[in-house]
This record gives C-alpha cells, structure tokens and sequence, in this order.
C-alpha cells in the first residue's frame, strides 16, 4: 500500500494544525473541515483544502459522520485521521470509514470498543494478568447501589464513566454523605458528554501519580513503547502540565511499565497510537502500578514523548495506516533529555478554574531555544464556550528536568494571550513550587495550592499602563478631532493648489 | 489629573501631571519614573518603570480593562475623581441581594429547587453546563428560594442572576 | 567566582532577545539598552531591566561605548554580553569593558585584535600551521597594485577587507577590467562599515564551500568543539540558509577540522564561544580545507549547533565568563539528527535582494514540532535602514537531513510577515532545488538560480483576495456611514426612554 | 464589478457581482467558488477557491497591495474600469525618459559622473549605501548625463530619480 495522497482531518483547534504540519511534511495534502463558527480558523487556513460542514454545535460539524465522509469523498481524501475528542474514540465512525473504503487513523474499531468501555476493559485486562486498580467491574444502578459497593471496597472512591475519557463524568467520594450528589453529576455529565450515563467504582488511591505509557503497532504484529509521560498534575481531573521522563520511573521501572502496557494493547489486537494510562503509588513503601484506562488515539500530550524520542507520533500514526512497517524494534528508541507540556486553557485560574471567554485582541508567542508552540490560537479569534477550552499548548526540551523547568517559567513569562484569561499562572505557580520542583507529589498536588496570589510590581505596573493607555486614548481621540478639521481645510487647499498648477501648464504651452 | 485604579480588587491612587510638555506620574503617593510607548494602537505596550522593563497588553475600554502582565492578567477598573463620587454614590442607593450569579456562561441543564423551597447552606442548587463540564451550583447560606430567574435548558451568560435567596429571618 | 546576578546586553532585535533568554533561564537578570528608534522594540519588553540611550543611529545608541559602560554602571550589571555586529568584535570596548571591572562575555581583547585583523590572523594561523587560502598577506594600496598582485595569484581573485565580517568589504574579481570597480567599492565599504579600508587579496577557490566549526573554550585551557555548519548557501557574501551536519563532512573529516580549529584558536589564546570559517573543496578530487577567518563571538547560526548538540551556547559563553570550567571533554559532546537555519531577511529576492522597507502589520509565525523561532520582530514594527535586515530565525530539526529540508518548506510555508517582503521565497527556492537536496553545491547555488518564479494559483489567489478586500472594505465604510446614523437615533431613542423608565419608577413610589 | 488586477506585471480579469445576495466571482472569465472571511481588520484573509486553502494577508490601500500568499508577497494593483481608463489616458500622454531610479532607499555616498558625461552601457554613475552595503548603480544604456538630480551625502527614498541619461541619436 502505498503512501496517502491526501487525507481528511477531522478536527479543528491545535491538534488540527498538528496533524497538518506533519502530513505537508511527508508530502500529503491535508483537507480540512470546519464549522461556521470556525470559518476563519487556523485550522481551515493551513490546509490545502477545506472543506465547510456548516453549523455551529459540535454535533452539526466535528460530530456530524455524514457530513465528515461526504467531505472526504468530495475531495478524494485517501484517510480520515480524527485526533483527538470528537469522533477519535468512536468505533461507528471508524467502522463507517473503513465500509467506505477509506483508512481509518486508529486502531481497529473492535480496540476502541473494548478499550472505550471502562466495563469491558478492566474484565478485558484482568483476562491478560494486567494489574487493575481494585474496585467493581460492573455498572451500578443507582446511588443507593453505590453506597453498598462502596461500603465493601472501602472510602476513598472513585465513580467513573463507563464510556469516559477526558476526566469527564468522575467523581472522588470521601464519605457515603457525597455519594448522592456525586453520583448524580458524574451520570449526567457522562450522558450529556457520552451519551451513556453509566457509572462504575474503584477504590480511590492514596497519593496517586498518573502515569501513562504511549505504544505504537504496525499491522504486522509489531509494537514498541516510546517510554512514560508524567500527568499527575490536574484540576478537576483534567491535566494541566506533562512531562517526560517521570521524576520517580527509572530505567527498569520504564521497561516494567512498558511491558505491561504493551501486553495491555496485544490483548485487544491494538493497531496504531495509542495510550495506556497508570495509576502509581508507592504509599505501601514499594512502587505498584495499576492499569487505568486505555486511550485510543493521539492524546494532547503526545509532544513531549515526540521532544525526548526525536520520533514524529503522527507520521508513525500515518505511516502505520498506510500499512507501512515499524522498520524498528525497541532498543533502537532513545531518550534524550527532558520535556515538560504546559497546557494553555481559556479558564480563571484566580476563579476555580471556570471557563474565560472572550475574543483574543493581543497575542505574543514564547520563541527560541527548545520551545516548541502547538497552537490553533490566531489574532482576532473568538472564544466561546461550544468547543474545549484548550487554545495551544506549549513544550519545553532541556538536557536535564531543571533545565526544562527553568526554560517553561520562562517561556510562561513570554506568553501573552490578551482578551482571555488562561491557566497559565497556575502553571507557573506550580512550577515554582517546592514539591514539584523535588519531583515529590500526585494528582492532589495542585488542587492543594494557591495560585491566585498577585506580584506587588506588577500591580503597579498594570494600574499605571491601564492610566496612560486611557490618558493616551483620550488624547489621540481629541487629536484625531482636530486632525479631521485640519486635514479637511489641508485637503481644500492641495486641490486648489493642483488646479492652479494644472493652469500654469496650459498657459505654459 | 487623580485617578482611583482598581486592580483585582485593591484600590491605588495614580496621578498625572504635564509639566513643560513632559508627563509626570504618581503612584499612591510617590514619584515613578515612566516610559510608556503603545507598540500599536491594539494594545500593546512598551512600559518601563524606573529601569524596571514590562511588555504589556490592555484589553477593554478606558474604564474597564484586562492588563495582562508577564501571564498574569489583571482585572483593571479606572475611575477619575468624578466618576469616583458618581460610583459612590450609586453604590450607597443599592440595596444588599441574596442573589445567586452565575459566575460563567453555560447552560442550566437541570434545577434542583423550587420557589418557596427552604435550602441548607452549600445545598445543591442547579447543574449549569459550560465547556462540556456539569458544574454544580450551591446555595452560599441556609434560607428560602424567594425567585428563581431561570429555566431548565435556557443559556445564561456570566454574572447573570439565577436564583434569589432570602437569609432565615435571625433566630 | 559566583554566576552573575545581572548582565547587560550590548545588543537589539533578535540576538538580544536570544541572551536574555538564557540568562532569565539561569536566574539572571538581563538589562537591555535601546536607541530611540527602538523604544517599543521586543528586546526592551521582554528584559528585566531597559535603559534608553537615546539616539537613533547606531553610532549615538549601540555603537557608544560611554553609553553603554554607563547603562551598565547604573544598573548594577556585572557583566556585558555584545551580541554579534555593533562591538562585539571591538576589542577596546572589550578592554573598557574589563578596566570598568565588569565580565566581558567573549575572548580576550587580544585575540579579537589577532582574528578580527584578517592580516595579522593569516600571519598568525600560518605560523601555527593552520592551512589558509593562497593569496597575498599584506594589505594592497590601490586598485593597480591590486592588478599586479593577482596577476601572480591567478583569477579568480577575493578582494577582502582587513578589518572585515559578516561579508562586508568582499568583492570577486574575475577579470582585471572589473578590479578597478571592485577595489573602490570593497574598501569604501570596509571603510564605512569598519572605519578601516585596508584590503587584501587571496584566491578564490573554484566550487568553494563555506564550512565552519564552533569552539568554546573555558578561562582554565579547556576546549572543545561543536562539529561544523554548513553555510554555503549566500548571496551578495552573505549567508541565508545554514545547517549542521553538513553534507560533505564525515566523522573522520569532522575529527579533522575541528582539531585544525581548535589549534586556531589556541594558537590566540582563545576563552568564550568562536567560530573558525573554513573554505572547503573537493575540486582536486580529495577534500581540503583552508582557514579563512576566526569570528571572535556567538554567530548568527548559532542555533544549529545548538539543536544537533543539545547544548545551550550563550549558557556556556556566561558560565565560562563567570570562571567556571566547562566540565565536560570532546567525547562527552554528541551529535543527534539534522538542523537547518533560514534567516529572515528584509530584502525583495526578486529584485536582487535589495533591502525592503515598512511596518509589519501582519504577523504569523509558523510553530509545531521541532520548529524553532528566534526573532525580535512584533506586529507594528518599523522596519527601517538603520539597522542590519535580520529579522529572525527559523530553525528545524529532524532526525535526518531530508526531514528537516521538509520541515523547513513546511515552515516556510505558515510564515507570513505582511508589510515587507522577506527573502524566504529564494530560501523555498533552494530547499526545493536539486542540487541542495542531492548536497551537492557550493557557494555559488543561490545566485546561480532563478528565484523570481510565481506560482499560477497563488496569483490567483492574490488577485481575488486584493479585490475581495478592496469591495469588503467599501461595503464596510459604507454600512458605518449608515452605521454612524443608525448608531445616533438609537442612542436618542435609548436616552429617551431611560428617562421613561425613570418618571414610571417616580411614579411607582 | 469589473476589475482589472496586476499582479506582480501580468494583468487579470476578475468579475464580482451579487445575486440574490450572495457574491460571485468569476477570474479570467472563469466562475469560481469562493470563500472569504476577513480574521481581523488588519489584513488577515481566511480565503477558499473551490476547497483550496490560502492563509492570506494583505497590506496597503484599495489600488495598490501587498498580498502574502504563503510566504510569497505579491504587489498586486487593482483598478476598476473608471479607474483603468483614467490611467491608460495618463500613461499614453506621458514620454518615455531615460531616468535612472533608486530600487531602494539608501544614502548617496559617491556620485562617480556629472552632467555632460559620457557614460557606456554598464559604467557606474554613483554609489548608493543602504542597510551597511554599497552598491554600485550602473547605467542600462550608453548615453550622455542630461541631469544629476541627487548631490553626494543626500538620503533618497525607494523610486526616486537619481541620474537622467540621454540616449545617444541614432548612428
């Protein structure tokens, strides 16, 4: 088979610009699609092609199969690749791809189905000797139900998801008191996010780090891991800042890891990118890990796997599609260095986190040495609340973690994203904390910290620009006044001054 | 010219002064020595105070303004001294509510109380939707659900008004 | 000796961005100076500290030392870093720099005397058994001498300047009809630029490459060297495209040049970060390579290296400036894939490379995997005469030299710099030409080419954006002119029924 | 609308008209579908012809551009019909001269010739520094020098007549 001519991405933002760069890389057009709302997108403009899906909800545009594959075949696109959200973890559409003739950028539907059932894949991996975090495999109905469940397994626990993905439709419960309006958000945030209100429990680990393993097939039964990402630090069960190698994984722990996590993929026939996460804890003195979720497709943090293997994760991911082999085996992947990901989210940081809206009027990217911007974020661009609040995210490389730490504070220091609030003070706040800077904490960690503390100089500053920038406004409209009147009589007077001159000539003849 | 600046939620007092064609700056009392250039007419800013360097960006109008400094945005209100007294006065005329506000735009995707409904401090509310995440919404102090200004489904936007409380009259 | 707390930099535009990022990620405070012309410039924005020196040309700004020692001294800065261009082969104000008893980031003032004199440094590279280009050592009094002199060397002759760098003061002359010209305008140059007109004459080598190794040396007799760049591809003397490896050089030919370099710069005592420029050909068959001159500081295509490396220059330039011993040897420097460096000049390609003029109103930087940008240049700035054409750096790197020519024609591509043209169109040219891609050129590919092509649908594309514009423009003062109506009798309406709703709250009461 | 379009030297039809609201284009005589939304309104074009993609931005005023096309800028020159025909009159009424122009702005440093030279084809008339270069500006044709219009040391702009040269009468 041979190399795509053209592929169809279905997906907008940053990871649609990602997937882009790497096929015009490789040689192959890309074809975008876009909704109304995202007529002017970065996305639609860096494409060779692309393609309006109308609408405004995900659910006209980005989630619409038909109007995806229409799309595709309109414009001859050989291969769908989703990235990630929308349909990327959808087995229907990757099956309708495929039925239609086309090559579809993932893993073979029957993975995604096994894996996308949190259900399914704890029974799947239990099947395999994988170790899971203890808990109950099946749904349960009610929070009555889970009040008796969680009796058993014992507080602590985790209410999860059965169809989740993303930290949406969890809940930690630490006593039977929460369980009634946990339960009630975690089923209506995984209906409304999933359309599949079903809920299961696990017991919920002390100081746990999130730690996942990213894997990669070819469709001649090879596959290789490209090390461990740490993504302990989250909100809200979403992450915030990744980083590789993990401060606590070393080598014997990444090729312990590693091994489990490609038995994990083997035991669903897995084909393509994918990610097995971990939880990690070493409260009982040993480090354990167990196994989590599987996601099958690209994750958000992929770059920093991409900053410490040299390795192009999409170009494996389409090169696998194409059929094409591995051509290598795992001792021929290396690790250099260290990267740290800083996701820039549309959210309040000094405000629990809640989403910002607003339409971006300044922008100022980091730059220079080992920073790499992943970004979907234009100058003039709306933010609204119809699609995720991730505007970019940015990756640091350096030779070692300090270094990578020291160059994201600065890279942070450099951004300027003016019109929206972002997560970014946050991150900073974290990377100028004790306990990550050790390398010692876990998920909890910055739930536990302030981060909306101010700087003393820079409250001066910002009070004195915002006073000159009104002073300085008011003046240039009382110039502008004066400027129309003086302009106006400087006009009268140039054409005057042209037709005596166009006289002058005449009488000169 | 005295102006009263507001930066997430602290008050200073910034003064300017021309004098022989030169600006002049005070803040909160003392002399600051100012460079201040707008890089374009979009906002951002060259501003140097003392020796001290800042790239600035501004967002909004002359009164209400986002200055985003080093990643750190900050919410800027700008009064002069007539707008001041303007503000004051106002704030004395109103009255103190008990109304709940939404403190981001989304989606009521469900109401859990009623008109009439007596609610515990911390009680659930409603489920506002924003960004793909349910959101609960809860009663800040014990009381009575006196008005509930929304529906189930409709959109309300930030600072929007959803539910009125009245405190329990004292014991 | 401790490391710096606080540094000035003698510089502008992107190179000063460039330190003072390292130093903000070495917990150094940067002080930058700028001229008038400058005072919204990136460079100020983004230091700690800024001090205007007033001025507007470079001799009143960035070119006076007094000035600058005095920034330094008010600041508290304890060490200078100039950069490249402006002093930073100035070997009195490295002196002045040194009796103010502050760090000069760069070599001893002796040795920029011996290599910055192209005269004295062939004197002395032959003493030490570097081998240098044939040619004459003394410097030439008149364009007739000039004639005699490469009568006995042979055309095609190089008319260089004594004093000179960066490929000011370079003439070639094929023939003797031309020396005449070419003498007057290589040492009116050389006297402008370098306030030295002495030149010399040394022959020029048929199908030359520019081949150049970088050096860093510690105050403790310890060097090493960072492999080669290629920077064969120039015009007009001056590099636009350079990368790391090269094509033509092997571990063995790597080996051999950097032993031959590092015997240079020791031969001068050399301490800091140098660059020695070879010139290389294979026209006898076997390789050979010839000194050409030693550039006493961080070059512009610095960044190669810095990626095949993974080591930070300008950290190593401040470490060894602030005594520290480098801590590593040769076999610990290791070299992974391929980069390769645009730079992004204000110039028209279609017009000879003449410099282009204006404000850049529109601004898009390209980003993504390995893509690094290293610029000074903001939406809004005046591109002007006064100051060198350079207004970034584009830098990819890829696991081999192919990927990275991709990724840069990817790059190339997502740039857009409106308000003046740029020279990356003849960059697109090159990376997208045989002979560059095979490897096989030398310093005469760029002006061999035709780099003025258009392509059919771009034009297209122009001409209904230009007319699109124009009419959207004309609908849009149109509908304010009507806007503004509309806008005033709401605005009475609104008004008037405020006061209703007032008289009714009156009522009410 | 008809719109006669230079782009970089070769000229271009391109035809807008609305209908029932909505704008056709047609370019060389040739309908194309095409979409346009402007990001900002500083320049930046999200434009589609048929499903291609162009990133574009635009600078300069409603006849003369500057259109960058990915990475490419194109001087592009849009005249309606009015216009072309207004210009065509004034290009038919003007001579040709045989100026010499400055392709870019810069500082004469040396002025080689003075009126009523001879000059061949190729022979250097002045010196002309710009962005730390020399450059030497040669005479295209031989000739004799009619008129020196810059003197040694004056800074002239990009277009700028510098040396007027006569050709020489017919053999």
């Amino acid at each position: 088979m041979a190399m795509f001519q053209r592929i169809l991405i279905a997906n907008r933002g940053e990871i649609a610009v990602r997937i882009l760069r790497t096929a015009r890389e490789m040689g192959i057009e890309s074809v975008a699609v876009y909704s109304d709302f995202d007529r002017r997108a970065l996305h639609a403009r860096l494409a060779d092609r692309a393609v309006a899906l109308g609408g405004a909800l995900p659910s006209e545009s980005y989630l619409d199969m038909k109007k995806i594959l229409a799309a595709a075949k309109r414009t001859g696109a050989e291969a769908i690749h989703p990235g990630y959200g929308f349909l990327a973890e959808n087995a229907a559409f990757a099956r309708a791809v495929e039925d239609a003739g086309l090559a579809w950028v993932g893993p073979p539907p029957a993975a995604i189905e096994t894996m996308g059932d949190k259900i399914t894949s704890r029974r799947s991996m239990q099947a395999a000797d994988v170790p899971v975090v203890p808990g109950i495999v099946d749904p349960i109905e009610n929070a009555a139900a889970a009040e008796v469940e969680a009796a058993k397994v014992g507080y602590p626990i985790a209410l999860k998801a059965a169809a989740g993905g993303g930290g949406k439709g969890i809940r930690i419960v630490r006593s039977k008191k929460e369980m009634e309006g946990a339960f009630r958000t975690a089923s209506g945030e995984a209906k409304s996010a999933f359309g599949d209100g079903r809920i299961y429990l696990e017991r919920y680990l002390d100081r746990p780090r999130h730690i996942e393993i990213q894997v990669m097939f070819d469709r001649h039964g090879n596959g290789v891991h490209f090390g461990e990402r740490e993504c302990s630090v989250q909100r809200r069960h979403q992450k915030l800042i990744e980083e590789s190698p993990s401060p606590v994984v070393d080598e014997a722990l990444r090729a312990a890891m590693g091994r489990v996590a490609l038995e994990a993929a083997r035991a669903v026939g897995y084909v393509g990118a994918g990610t097995v996460e971990f939880l990690y804890t070493a409260a009982s003195g040993k480090p354990e890990f167990f196994f989590l979720e599987m996601n099958t497709r690209l994750q958000v943090e992929h770059p920093v796997t991409e900053m410490v293997t040299g390795i192009d994760l999409v170009r494996e991911q389409l090169r696998v599609a194409a059929g094409e082999e591995l051509g290598y085996g795992q001792d021929d992947i290396r690790f250099h260095g260290h990267a740290i990901e800083v996701r820039v989210n549309a959210e309040d940081p000094t405000n629990g986190f809640l989403p910002s809206t607003g339409t971006i009027q300044n922008l100022r990217w980091p730059g220079g040495p080992w920073v790499r911007v992943d970004s979907g974020v234009y100058r003039g661009m709306e933010v609204g609340l119809n699609y995720d609040p991730m505007l970019a995210k940015l990756i640091c490389w350096a030779p070692d973690r300090m270094g990578a730490i020291e160059r994201m504070r600065r890279t942070l220091a450099e951004l300027n994203i003016g019109g929206v609030r972002t997560g970014t003070p946050a991150a900073l706040a974290v990377l100028e904390s004790e306990a990550f800077r050790s390398g010692d904490f876990d998920t909890h960690l910055l739930e536990s910290m302030d981060v909306g503390s101010v700087r003393g100089d820079e409250v001066q500053a910002a009070a004195i620009a915002a006073v000159l920038h009104r002073w300085s406004s008011a003046q240039r409209r009382a110039l502008a006044h004066r400027g129309d009147r003086a302009g106006w009589l400087e006009r009268g007077r140039a054409e005057l001054g042209g037709q005596r001159e166009r006289s002058a000539g005449e009488v000169g003849r | 010219m005295k102006y009263f600046v507001t930066v997430d939620g602290s008050t200073h007092e910034v003064e300017l002064e021309e004098r022989l064609g030169e600006l002049h700056v005070r803040f909160a009392g003392e002399d600051v020595d100012v460079g201040f250039d707008e890089v374009d007419r979009l906002g951002q800013i060259a501003l140097f105070l003392a020796d001290k360097s800042y790239g600035v960006s501004i967002e909004g109008d002359a009164r209400n303004a986002f200055v985003t400094v080093a990643g750190h945005v900050y919410r800027v209100e700008v009064e002069d001294e007539r707008e001041r007294a303007a503000h004051a006065a106002q704030r004395k005329g109103g009255g103190r509510g008990g109304d709940v506000k939404s403190v981001m735009p989304g989606v009521v995707v469900d109401l859990l109380v009623q008109e009439g409904d007596e609610v515990e401090e911390g009680q659930s509310l409603l489920i506002l939707e924003a960004m793909k995440m349910q959101n609960e919404i809860t009663a800040a102090q014990a009381g009575r659900v006196k008005r509930v200004h929304v529906t189930q489904g409709q959109a309300v936007g930030s600072g929007a008004r959803l539910i009125h409380i009245e405190a329990r009259p004292e014991a």
